[in-house]
C-alpha cells in the first residue's frame, strides 16, 4: 500500500516544470521510479529526482493528475508506493549523460553520484531544467534548444553526437522523449558506445504483473525502465510502437 | 524418472503449471515470454467484444498478503487480440483464451474468434468480481452458469473450461452445473472480494473503490474450493490462488487438481516461479515414490 | 482531547478494542486479563448448550498470513460458564456472550442464562464454518437468522448482536435479516472456508479436515464486507478480520464500523496488542483531527 | 504449519520411556517444547529433549497418541511446530535439578548446559531416565525411588529437602508431575530459595490464542510453561485444579 507524505518544499523548476520534496525513509536508486497517488484522481509514475533521505519528484505538467500534483502546496499530502524498477547501472566508464525535457529528473541523482559530462536539451530556453544545479557537478555542459534560444540550435541528439566525436566517451546515460532516446541509440550504435536508456510506457500495476507497460517481451516496470544497448537491440517496438491503456498498438 | 506431463481434456502440457488469466497475457510476446519462463500452458487476459481501457489507476494495491486489484478487464478488444493470438501460431506451449462478456450470444462469438486465431482452449470469466454488469452477477447464479456454458460448447471444438468465484455460499452447485452444461474443465478460484482503505486519505485506494484479493492470503480458500469440487465432480479442476512454490501447487494436487495456475507470484516471486514450482515439484515427487502427477492427484481425500 | 469511547447498542466501552470469540475467553481469568491488557470489551468463547471438548488435535495451523483453524467449539456447557461469568461480576469492562445452539429456542435458552450471570450483551454465532449441523448451514440462510433473532431478543434485554459469515455470496441480505428481526448490531466478518494439506502426509492437516482462515489474509475481505453492510444498515457493525494494528482498526472504522474485534492479533502480537491500537488509533485521530470515533465512522463513503 | 522430520534413532530409556532423534534446523531453548503431528491421530506437546543441530523428544507412553509416537521406527515420519514457550532461565546460581519420571525430557538440555546437582526422581529402578548421561554433567546426582528399589526409598521432594538443607542452593530448577512440584515449591518457599517449574495444561492452539491451557490468568504455552516463584506464588490454581478440553475446571 501507499505511504502518505507530505509536500515540504515547492520549486518551480521551468514554466511547465515544478519539484516537490518530501521526507520519505525508503532507500532508492538513481533511476528508480514511485507511482504517486493523487487521491481522487489518478495514480502516475514518476522518476525519482532526489534519492537522499529527503526525496523529491519533479513533474512537468502533461494532464490532470500532472497538473494536479504540481499544484499540490507544502503542507499537503500525497501518496508514493514504490520503488520500482531496475536504476542505471554506475561504473567507473566515462560517461556522457543526456537529458531532454523533464527526463532530466532520473538523471539528477546521476550527476549527483559519478563524475560525467552532460547535455540538457530542451525546447526553449525557458525549458532548461537544472542547469544551475549540475554546473555544481559536471565540468562540461553543453545545452540544446530546438528554438536556438540558448546554446546549441537543435535537438540534444545532434548535440550528444558531436560531444561523442569528440570526447572518448565509453557510455552514454540517458531519459527523454522515446524518439530522442530511438535516435541517442542508433547515434551510440554507430560509434560502438554501449548506452543506458531510461524509457516509459503506460503503466498500472508497477510490479510486474499487469502487463500493461509490455515494450516487447521486456516489462518496462521491472525489467527497466533502463536498458541497456544489448536488450535495445532485440526490442524492435522501441521507437516505433507501444501500448495504449487497453492494450492496443500504436505507432510512436 | 518422474513424469510432470499432464493433459487437461486435450490440452498436453509438458509440465502442470499455467499462467493464470490476467497476469502478463495481454500481447503475444508477453505470452511467449511465460511459455519461455517455463508454464505448461497459458491463460490470456479476459478478452471482450470491444477494447477496453480498465478502470484509472490506481487499479492495484500490494498488500503484505497479496494483491488487491481492479484492472477492471482492459483489453484490446476481440479483434485486435486475435491478430496478436495468431502471431505467435504456432506456439511451444498451448494457450487458452479467457473471455468474458455479457450475453451468452456474445461469449460464444468471442469464442469462436479465439478458437480460430489458435487457441487450444476456451477459459469462460464468469467470476470477475469487480467489474459491475459482467461478472460475479453471472458465475453466481447456475442457471446462467450453464446457458453460457452451453452455448460456448456449441461454438467451438476446443475444450471449454470455466473460472468460478469464491463469492459464493456454494461453489460446488455452480461447478455442477458447468459439468451438466458439458463444460471440460473448471478452474478455481477467482479473486475474493475485498476493499483497502487509506487512513490518511479517507477512502478507498482502488479508483473502482472495490477490488478482488489474489496471492498467498487467498491459497487456503482456494485449496478447499477445490477440495470440495473434487469431492462432487467428474470433470477435471484446475487449481489457481495464491501459489507461490511447489508445496502449494502440491496442496492443490492433493486436493484433487489436475492443473494449476500462476498468478500473483508472477510479481512476487519473478517469472522464475514457474521453472521454481516446477524443479521442486520433481525433487518431492521423486522423493515420495509419486511417478506422475496423476498419482498424487486427490490423494488428500484417502 | 481525543475521546475514544464507544457505545455500542448500550454497550459502554472506553476505546473501541473488543476481544474476538474463541480467543482467550473461556475462564473468567483469561477475560479479566484481556480488559488489563486494554480491550474495552470483551467477547466470550461460544458457549452452547452442554459441555464440549471440540476438534481432536491439531485444530490450529499457523499459516504466514493467519491462522486456518478447527476448534470445534469447545466450551464447558452453559452452566458451567455461567458461574465462570458470575464470578468476575461486576467487571471492569463489558463481556459480550457468544452462544451458539441448534434450534432458536436453544438459543434464546442460553441466552437467558449468559444475561442472567452478567453478560452485558449476547453474540450470536451463526457463521462458525467448521461445526457440522451449526452455524454455517444456518448463517446463510436469512429466514433461519430472522428467527434465531426474534427468539433472542424476546428472551433477553440485553442488546443482541448477530456475527456474520462471509462465506456468501451476499453478506448484505443476512444483515438485513439482522436488523428486520430487531437485532441491535451484526458483527462481521468471521473466518473464511479453509483447509491446509500437507504435501508430505498427503492429508488435511486440521482432524477435521476443514477449517476457517483467520488473521490478516481476510482483512480486506472483512473490510469489504462491513462497507457493503454499512451502505444498507442502520443498525452498527462491529469489524472483525484481521486487525493487527491501528491502521487496520482505522480501515474498519472509516468503512462503517463502531468498534472493532481483534482474533488473531492476540496470538501473533501478543495481548499487548490492543494498548498499541488504541494509542496508536489516538494519535492519528489527533493528528487528523477526529474528536472522536464517531467522526471517523464512514468516512470512507463519502 | 507443521515440519515434516524424520526419525534418525530410536532409543529405549525405560520400560515406558523412548527416545527419538531428529534432524530438525531450528533453534530451541531448553525448556521450550514442540507440538508433535502424529497424522491421522493427533497432536501432542512434547518437551524437546536434545536442542543441538539433531533434536529429540523423549516419551512416555501415556494414551494412544504417546504410543503410537513411541512405535515409530527408523525412516518414519512425523511432523513438529514451534519452538513454543519461555524456557528455563539459565542464570550462574548455584542449582538444584529435581527431575520426576518423563519430567527429565526438558531437563536435559539445561544439565547440559549449567553446572547443577540433580535428583531424579522414579517410580522404581527400572523408570529411571538419563542417569548415566547426566553422570557425565554432575558431581552430584542422587535417585529417589517410590517403592526404594533403587536409591532414597521415598519421593523427589524429600530427597531434594534433604539436599537443599545441606547443599547452599540458589535455586532450584525442576520438572515433573505436578503434585511433585507443588510440594517442591512449598519446600522452596519455606527455605527462600527461588525456583524455576515447567507445568503442563491442556494444549491445542501452543500459539496462545485458544485458552485452553489458561493457568489462572497466564497461558502455559506461551507465558509458560516455566514459571518462577514470583508468578506461582499469583497462581491459586497451580496444584489444585486445572481444566479438561472442554475447559471445566477439575481438581488435581
Ligand atoms: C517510468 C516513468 C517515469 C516517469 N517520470 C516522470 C517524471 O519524473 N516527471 C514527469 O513529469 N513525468 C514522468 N513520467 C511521465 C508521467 O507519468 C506522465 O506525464 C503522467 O502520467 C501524465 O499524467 P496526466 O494525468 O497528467 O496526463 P494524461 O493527460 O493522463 O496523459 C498525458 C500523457 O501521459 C501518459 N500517461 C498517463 N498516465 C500514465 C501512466 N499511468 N503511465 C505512463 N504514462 C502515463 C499518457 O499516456 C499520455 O501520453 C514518467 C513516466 C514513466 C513511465
Ligand atoms: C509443555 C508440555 C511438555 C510435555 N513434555 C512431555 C515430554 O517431554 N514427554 C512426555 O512423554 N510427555 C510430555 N508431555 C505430556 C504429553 O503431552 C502427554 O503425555 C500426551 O499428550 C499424552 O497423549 P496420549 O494420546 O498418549 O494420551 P491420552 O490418553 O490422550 O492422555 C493422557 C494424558 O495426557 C494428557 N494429554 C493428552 N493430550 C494432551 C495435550 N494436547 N496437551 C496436554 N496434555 C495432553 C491428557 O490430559 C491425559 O492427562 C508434555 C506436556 C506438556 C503440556
Ligand atoms: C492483476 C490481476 C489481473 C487479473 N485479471 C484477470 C482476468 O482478466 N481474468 C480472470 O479470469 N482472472 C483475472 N485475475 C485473477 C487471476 O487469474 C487469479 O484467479 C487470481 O489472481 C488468484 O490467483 P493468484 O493468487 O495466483 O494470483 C487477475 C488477477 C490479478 C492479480
Ligand atoms: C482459535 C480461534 C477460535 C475461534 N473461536 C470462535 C468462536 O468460538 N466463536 C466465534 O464466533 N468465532 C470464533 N473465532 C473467529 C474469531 O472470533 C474472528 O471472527 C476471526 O478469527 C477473525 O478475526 P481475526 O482475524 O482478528 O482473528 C475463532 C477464531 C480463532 C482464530
Ligand atoms: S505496469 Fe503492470 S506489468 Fe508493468
Ligand atoms: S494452548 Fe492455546 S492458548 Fe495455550
Amino acid at each position: 500500500m501507499s505511504d502518505a507524505v507530505v509536500v515540504k518544499e515547492r520549486r518551480p523548476e521551468s514554466k511547465d516544470t515544478v519539484t516537490l520534496t518530501f521526507d520519505w525513509d525508503v532507500h532508492v536508486a538513481p533511476g528508480q521510479f514511485l507511482m504517486v497517488w493523487i487521491p481522487g484522481l489518478d495514480e502516475i509514475p514518476m522518476s525519482v529526482s532526489s534519492v537522499g533521505p529527503e526525496k523529491s519528484v519533479t513533474v512537468r505538467k502533461a494532464g490532470e493528475a500532472s497538473s494536479a500534483l504540481q499544484d499540490l502546496q507544502p503542507g499537503d499530502r500525497f501518496a508514493v508506493r514504490g520503488p520500482y524498477g531496475n536504476g542505471y547501472n554506475l561504473n567507473g566508464l566515462k560517461t556522457l549523460v543526456v537529458g531532454g525535457g523533464v527526463g532530466m529528473a532520473p538523471l539528477m541523482p546521476v550527476l549527483r553520484t559519478i563524475y560525467a559530462d552532460l547535455v540538457i536539451g530542451a525546447r526553449s530556453s525557458d525549458e532548461i531544467l537544472f542547469e544551475e544545479e549540475a554546473s555544481r557537478y559536471c565540468n562540461v555542459i553543453r545545452i540544446s534548444t530546438d528554438d536556438g534560444s540558448q546554446g546549441f540550435h537543435g535537438n540534444a541528439v545532434q548535440l550528444a553526437e558531436s560531444l561523442m566525436d569528440e570526447g572518448g566517451y565509453e557510455q552514454v546515460i540517458a531519459c527523454g522523449p522515446e524518439i530522442m532516446l530511438y535516435y541517442l541509440f542508433q547515434a551510440c550504435e554507430r560509434r560502438g558506445i554501449p548506452c543506458q536508456l531510461s524509457l516509459e510506457r503506460y503503466m498500472k500495476c508497477a510490479v510486474g504483473i499487469c502487463g500493461s507497460c509490455m515494450l516487447g517481451k521486456e516489462r518496462v516496470c521491472v525489467d527497466g525502465p533502463v536498458f541497456d544497448s544489448g536488450r535495445l537491440r532485440m526490442l524492435p517496438e522501441f521507437g516505433r510502437s507501444k501500448r495504449d491503456p487497453a492494450g492496443r498498438l500504436i505507432r510512436i | 524418472m518422474t513424469d510432470l506431463t499432464v493433459r487437461i481434456a486435450s490440452i498436453e502440457m509438458a509440465n502442470p503449471s499455467m499462467l493464470a488469466s490476467g497476469i502478463l497475457d495481454e500481447t503475444g510476446e508477453s505470452l511467449l515470454r511465460m511459455m519461455t519462463a517455463g508454464a505448461g500452458a497459458v491463460v490470456t487476459k479476459s478478452i471482450g467484444l470491444a477494447a477496453h481501457d480498465g478502470h484509472r489507476n490506481p487499479c492495484i494495491v500490494e498488500i503484505p498478503t497479496g494483491y488487491v486489484n481492479a484492472m477492471g478487464l482492459p483489453n484490446p478488444g476481440m479483434e485486435e487480440f486475435a491478430e496478436e493470438l495468431s502471431s505467435i501460431m504456432p506456439s511451444p506451449a498451448p494457450v487458452v483464451a479467457s473471455i468474458y462478456a455479457a450475453s451468452a450470444e456474445d461469449f460464444a462469438l468471442i469464442a469462436a474468434r479465439m478458437e480460430n486465431a489458435g487457441a487450444a482452449g476456451i477459459e469462460l470469466n464468469l467470476s470477475c468480481p469487480h467489474a459491475s454488469g459482467y461478472g460475479m452477477e453471472v458465475g453466481i447464479d447456475p442457471a446462467s452458469v450453464s446457458r453460457i456454458v452451453s452455448a460456448v460448447k456449441d461454438a467451438v471444438k476446443v475444450p471449454v473450461m470455466a473460472k468460478l468465484t469464491p463469492n459464493t455460499a456454494d461453489i460446488v452447485s455452480i461447478g455442477k452445473a458447468v459439468q451438466d452444461a458439458g463444460g471440460d474443465a473448471v478452474v478455481a478460484i477467482n479473486t475474493l472480494k475485498a476493499m483497502v482503505i487509506s487512513p490518511e486519505f479517507a477512502r478507498p485506494v482502488l479508483s473502482n473503490r472495490y477490488g478482488g484479493l489474489s496471492g498467498p492470503a487467498i491459497k487456503p480458500v482456494g485449496v478447499r474450493a477445490v477440495y470440495d469440487l473434487y469431492k462432487s465432480l467428474d470433470i477435471p479442476i484446475v487449481g489457481v490462488g495464491g501459489i507461490e512454490n511447489w508445496r502449494d501447487a502440491a496442496e492443490y494436487i492433493m486436493a484433487g487438481a489436475t492443473c494449476f495456475q500462476v498468478g500473483s507470484a508472477v510479481g512476487r516471486v519473478g517469472p522464475e516461479v514457474f521453472k521454481d514450482i516446477t524443479a521442486g515439484l520433481e525433487l518431492f515427487m521423486d522423493s515420495y515414490g509419486y511417478p506422475d502427477v496423476e498419482s498424487m492427484r486427490g490423494v488428500a481425500h484417502e
